[in-house]
């Protein structure tokens, strides 16, 4: 039996609902959230590239120190071809260096939630990894996995994984103990707890690790790309801040921050498709 | 009369000068009061000089070409090393570098953006050299070196003085080729003022630059005895002779400070850094070279 | 045969105060097929017991054994329906009912004709589709208890499964589980507050006492099945029921 | 009526439990719990220092490349007074930028949630803020903050902000519905529905971001002082590093990462203080 | 003299799936100080109908007036029993019993002593210092229970306040609310399941049909109060229970 079967018998064995003023009230809602979710961004995005505008004009301010948004879009325009090409570059060692680091900080986090000795053994490096500056130990990874893709990735994993592990634990070890003793009672093994209740239950948790990682991503892939590459936005933002060529560097900004926004409305729709039944996405009761 | 002294970066050995020509109360004796403030790299110093944050930096004058070409109000008042210490370095070990040709085929880690960059480029067109002739690795400061003295890369472009001092500190010796030895016309440390700075303050510019020619008459005498005085009074890493060795190779690439000529700038050499950028695309402006130094405050 | 064995079972919950003295010493066994109800007053231990028969929950002195086998984690071959209905938010109704047979990795697609013919006799399968927080208090409940029937288990363990329903739908709960009763021959521990439901479903009553929660009496149910409804206006109904009943006056006051 | 004298009034009608088997077991298992949560770290932390050794022996690193653990802890041992002082700095610009981070952090994201507007304005400027490397703003740093404590204060909000803004508002916004209904009915005006119900729902998200963002807060105050500080732990990692004094660096590495466990073991002690009634501090049922 | 007033309430709930027409049409009034039980078939709409008068949830149509006012945002003075109890999982139970005294900014210190009071009254004063999840299903209804009463609201609504209560506790409860009603006055919307118990505490009983709920029939109890529990055996009793359980077969089968 499928569930559209289960549909149609559902169907058939209904009155139809006499009226619909609830579907159109909440059409009406969506639509006008709609625009809400798009009008207001917007503005903000179109108010606050002016009060920079403003800013640097009232100043003075010299391009070489903080350029114009209008430079700086002219700039992005100008090169907009060799931006995107870096963007690809540096976005790729984003994505896997972040899809690693989701599910390896998944998998560490179910591991510390599970084991008293993972957890006592494994999360204190973590914590260590995360508490220390990178900066000391860069030079290490360049001569031991070379430059390039590869390190560059490992910058990604380094700076994006602790936010997840933290998120999930925190999710993983918030499922609800009768839950988790009603599918005890019905035979389920760890791996099936973990399955069908922790990991569900730690969903909205974990995704708010996704969105601080995923948008930090990039930031990773830049910063691996100052301390070795010969390619990608990180790269360019060097020589274009030691050229002095600060609009250029700004336009490399703007395509980053550009991309950070679209990651994370992506995130947040990914977020709205796979927990539609969490609280904080069924939208407010009584605009509370 | 204060001045608002920056330097080019965290104190690093030759640092000293400042510090002695400061503690020697030669300063004083002008009738100053010079606040040393550590910088952030060369190109910073130049952008916060030329916003008046600060009246004075030390400086790479290339970096400071450079920036005035990019329009920070800003010239040049003096050059003491008119050889810039740009330079390939190797380990000998494995490789020595004499002549253009011994690059050939090696791995050669270099920072982008930055002097360093730019002095590879400015290297590359003179001399002709082919794309592809030798690899280059775009890597930071502490990278290159780590990355040098593990044979992860064959040489790396930087300042002679730190890499010679850096490759002995290691205890490797090092193998060193001057950009300058093969047409490179870029220019090394001095001094920059603010245009607002000079205009207002030109004697406080003249006292300044006679002060600081003191300190490296005085430092110079005894480098050992001025890196231990430096390192008692300012947070200085590193060895003694690190600092030394360090220290000395900046000043053997400098003009000697008992030369009367000391800080003068020539307008043929200023001519020539600001062409080879221009040929490299750095500078774009069309400035007279009147424009970027002066050496009516030369001591 | 006996398969459900508690000897001198006590449970001592630590807390955040001092320790709570929640159930017996209490003994008692529960034979192959027969149904138990238990009945005591809120906050005896009942909700307690059932937890530790079931293995969820360790004794702090005495034993448990079910089906001969000395209880210390938890029993497979169990529904349970708890006093919470304990839904999952994140499955619609039709996959909450379906959990177990997910979990014991049976064929799903025969799991689910039998979920909605579960529903559908429990009056929610028009619900199936829908999520648990769209439904309403006894709608719920129904559907926990369409998740603990669906795999037909040997032993049914329910915790005041009809709390929420009003009398008719109870009475009709009343009707479908005394079926499946008869059908399966499932061996039955009933907690309810109902002396009426207590009477008609069980074989035997559990009366206990309060906090710490022993057995007051045993009254064997004697009456054959299928037992009609009816049943319940008959003398000897009330008459046993009536005996419960004063077992829960003379503990007279309330009991925390 | 104070609860002492609840106390006092429940202590006077409950009969003394008969025996205490329960508080005797918890009693071992918090001992065992403990053993186990002193040992296992400084176990594996033993274990991780004694391979570092060994790779740095069998290897033969220089030690200019990768110090041996042993050398560190001389070279700590060593500096241990210089250390702690520049220590000191950071950790107080850790300390003032995470606390503003966190008063702020919670106080946007409350208005976050509270307030479609502020979401739809605000929250993209700080996605975009977390989404770009902050070094190309370096030199506006100088020139309009300059060198000293307050950039790097600045630079620890930067860093730190982001995790406890969505932490909270995934916190906030998982409220259930049929509370904050509840707590309508009796009256509560919008800041109690906040105050009473959301924040304390929202805690143990809060307390990950915190968790985050407290062991990142002396990370972002050293790269602060990599950009415009002349003092604390980052300008002496410049310095080590510039003066080839790699032990050095690693002893001020060292020093951070003891720093940054201790400060997540208080964090973690905070977090068991202030909610024990959480799912997740209640300790497991059955080990589940 | 009216306080409660509802012309042609209807709710209709969108939802993941179709929508589902909740309640109503359904209209009547619930004069000063007046009992009202409830009574209807699980899932039909009763839960829906408390939420609307309260003005937690905005009616598809028609127009709540509660005191005069039209109803559009939640009502103060009332103490709502939810039929989950709601309890806060962060503070304690007396904690939770003086919530509606702190956002209300009452005197806390008298607020503790009438939680006290009433903690004892209920029977649960010996956990006033634990948390929620100590307690008993039951235990935890009657806090619930015990926080509704304690800023002496002029209106209470209950929904199935007493249903994890065992039959004694239960009918303990009912003196306990009649006393609380001839002494205050207040306003009751009591749902309930038990329908011996809507007649005992009601001055009218409303029996809605299934879903969407309508009235099907309206009752008038017209004993004296105070009501003994005896009074449950009388035969005018029987008689008005009777009326209401045959609105209920004759519903016959089960609705969602
Ligand atoms: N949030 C919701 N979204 C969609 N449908 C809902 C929602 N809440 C309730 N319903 C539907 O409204 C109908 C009435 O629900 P309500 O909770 O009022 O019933 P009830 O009379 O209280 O039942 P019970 O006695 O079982 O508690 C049900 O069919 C339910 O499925
Ligand atoms: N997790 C716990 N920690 C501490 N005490 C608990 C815990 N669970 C239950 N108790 C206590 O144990 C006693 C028995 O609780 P239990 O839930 O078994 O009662 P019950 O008989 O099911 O009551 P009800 O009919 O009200 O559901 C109660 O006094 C309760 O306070
Ligand atoms: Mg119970
Ligand atoms: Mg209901």
């Amino acid at each position: 039996m499928t569930a559209q079967e289960i549909k149609a018998e559902i169907k058939a064995g209904e009155q139809p609902s006499a009226f619909s003023p609830a579907l159109a009230a909440r059409r009406r809602a969506q639509a006008r959230a709609d625009r809400v979710a798009v009008f207001y961004p917007l503005a903000s995005g179109v108010l606050g590239l002016a009060i920079w505008e403003a800013v640097v004009r009232i100043l003075k301010m010299p391009p070489y120190l903080l350029p114009a948004p209008t430079h700086v879009l002219a700039e992005t325009w100008l090169y907009l071809p060799m931006l995107l090409k870096q963007l690809g570059i540096t976005a790729f060692a984003a994505g896997v260096g972040f899809a690693i680091a989701l599910v390896g900080g998944v998998v560490a986090g179910a591991a510390i939630t599970a084991s008293r000795f993972v957890d006592r053994t494994l999360y204190p490096w973590l914590v260590i990894w995360h508490a220390i500056p990178k900066a000391v130990v860069a030079p290490l990874f360049i001569v031991w996995i070379g430059f390039g893709m590869t390190s560059e990735i490992i910058f990604v994993i380094v700076f994006t994984v602790f936010p997840i592990v933290v998120n999930t634990v925190t999710g993983l070890k918030s499922a609800d103990p009768d839950l988790l003793l009603l599918v005890r009672s019905m035979g389920a093994e760890r791996f099936q707890m973990l399955w069908k209740i922790r990991i569900p239950n730690a969903l909205p948790s974990i995704f708010a690790g996704i969105k601080i990682s995923a948008t930090l991503a990039p930031v990773g892939a830049v910063i691996g790309e100052f301390v070795a590459a010969n390619q990608g936005l990180g790269h360019l933002l060097i020589q274009a801040i030691g050229g002095l060529e600060t609009p250029l560097a700004f336009a490399a900004v703007f395509v980053m921050a550009v991309f950070g926004i679209a990651i994370w409305y992506l995130t947040e729709a990914i977020e709205r498709w796979t927990i539609p039944w969490h609280a904080s996405q069924r939208g407010s009761v009584l605009g509370l | 009369q204060k001045i608002n002294f920056l330097l080019d970066w965290a104190w690093i050995p030759y640092h000293t000068i400042f510090l002695t020509a400061e503690d020697r109360g030669f300063y004083r004796e002008a009738g100053l009061e010079v606040k040393i403030e550590q910088g952030r790299g060369s190109a910073t110093t130049a952008i916060v000089v030329g916003q008046g944050n600060f009246d004075i930096g030390h400086i790479n004058s290339t970096n400071v070409a450079q920036a005035i070409g990019k329009g920070v109000p800003l010239k040049s008042i003096a050059v003491y090393q008119h050889r810039s210490s740009a330079s390939f370095a190797a380990m000998k070990e494995k490789h020595t570098l004499k002549g253009a040709e011994s690059l050939k085929g090696l791995k050669i880690g270099s920072t982008p953006g930055g002097s360093d960059a730019l002095s590879l480029a400015i290297f590359k067109k003179i001399n002709n050299i082919p794309e592809g002739a030798f690899t280059v690795v775009g890597l930071d400061g502490a990278a290159k070196r780590a990355a040098v003295l593990t044979g992860a890369v064959d040489a790396v472009s930087g300042d002679s003085h730190a890499f010679a001092a850096i490759l002995r500190g290691a205890g490797k010796e090092p193998s060193m080729f001057l950009l300058s030895d093969y047409g490179v016309p870029l220019l090394g440390f001095g001094f920059a003022a603010n245009e607002e700075f000079i205009k207002k303050e030109p004697q406080a510019i003249k006292k300044f630059l006679a002060a600081t020619k003191r300190g490296f008459q005085a430092a110079i005498k005894d480098p050992k005895a001025s890196c231990e005085f430096m390192k008692t009074k300012v947070l200085l890493t590193g060895t003694v002779e690190f600092c030394v060795d360090y220290y000395m190779g900046l000043m053997e690439l400098s003009q000697s400070p008992d030369d009367p000529n000391w800080g003068r700038q020539t307008p043929e050499e200023w001519s020539k850094l600001v062409a080879a950028l221009k040929s490299v695309d750095e500078i774009k402006s069309d400035k007279k070279s009147d424009d970027y130094f002066t050496n009516e405050f030369v001591p | 045969m006996t398969t459900v064995l508690l000897q001198d079972v006590r449970k001592v919950y630590g807390g955040t105060q001092a320790d709570v003295d929640a159930l017996g010493p209490i003994s008692f066994g529960i034979a192959k097929g027969e149904t138990v109800s238990v009945v005591g007053p809120s906050g005896c231990g009942k909700s307690t017991l059932l937890r530790v028969i079931a293995g969820l929950d360790s004794a702090t002195a005495g034993t448990v054994t079910v089906a001969g086998q000395l209880v210390s984690s938890p029993i497979g071959d169990v529904g349970i329906v708890f006093q919470r209905d304990l839904l999952l938010d994140w499955r619609s109704v039709i996959d909450n009912v379906l959990l177990p047979a997910e979990l014991r990795r049976m064929d799903l697609s025969a799991a689910r004709t039998r979920a909605m013919q579960l529903l559908a006799e429990l009056g929610v399968a028009d619900f199936a589709l829908r999520y648990p927080w769209e439904l309403s208090g006894g709608m719920r409940q129904r559907v926990a208890i369409a998740r603990a029937l669906l795999c037909k288990p040997s032993m049914l363990f329910l915790d005041e499964p009809f709390s929420a329903l009003d009398a008719l739908t109870r009475d009709q709960m009343n009707v479908i589980l005394q079926q499946v009763q008869i059908h399966e021959g499932v061996t039955t521990l009933l907690i309810t507050h109902s002396i009426q439901e207590a009477v008609f479903l069980a074989d035997r009553v559990i009366v206990m006492s309060g906090r710490p929660g022993r057995t007051l009496d045993e009254i064997v149910v004697p009456f054959a099945r299928p037992r009609r409804l009816s049943l319940r206006e008959a003398p000897e109904f009330a008459a046993i029921a009536g005996r419960i009943r004063i077992h829960f006056e003379r503990t007279g006051i309330l009991v925390g």
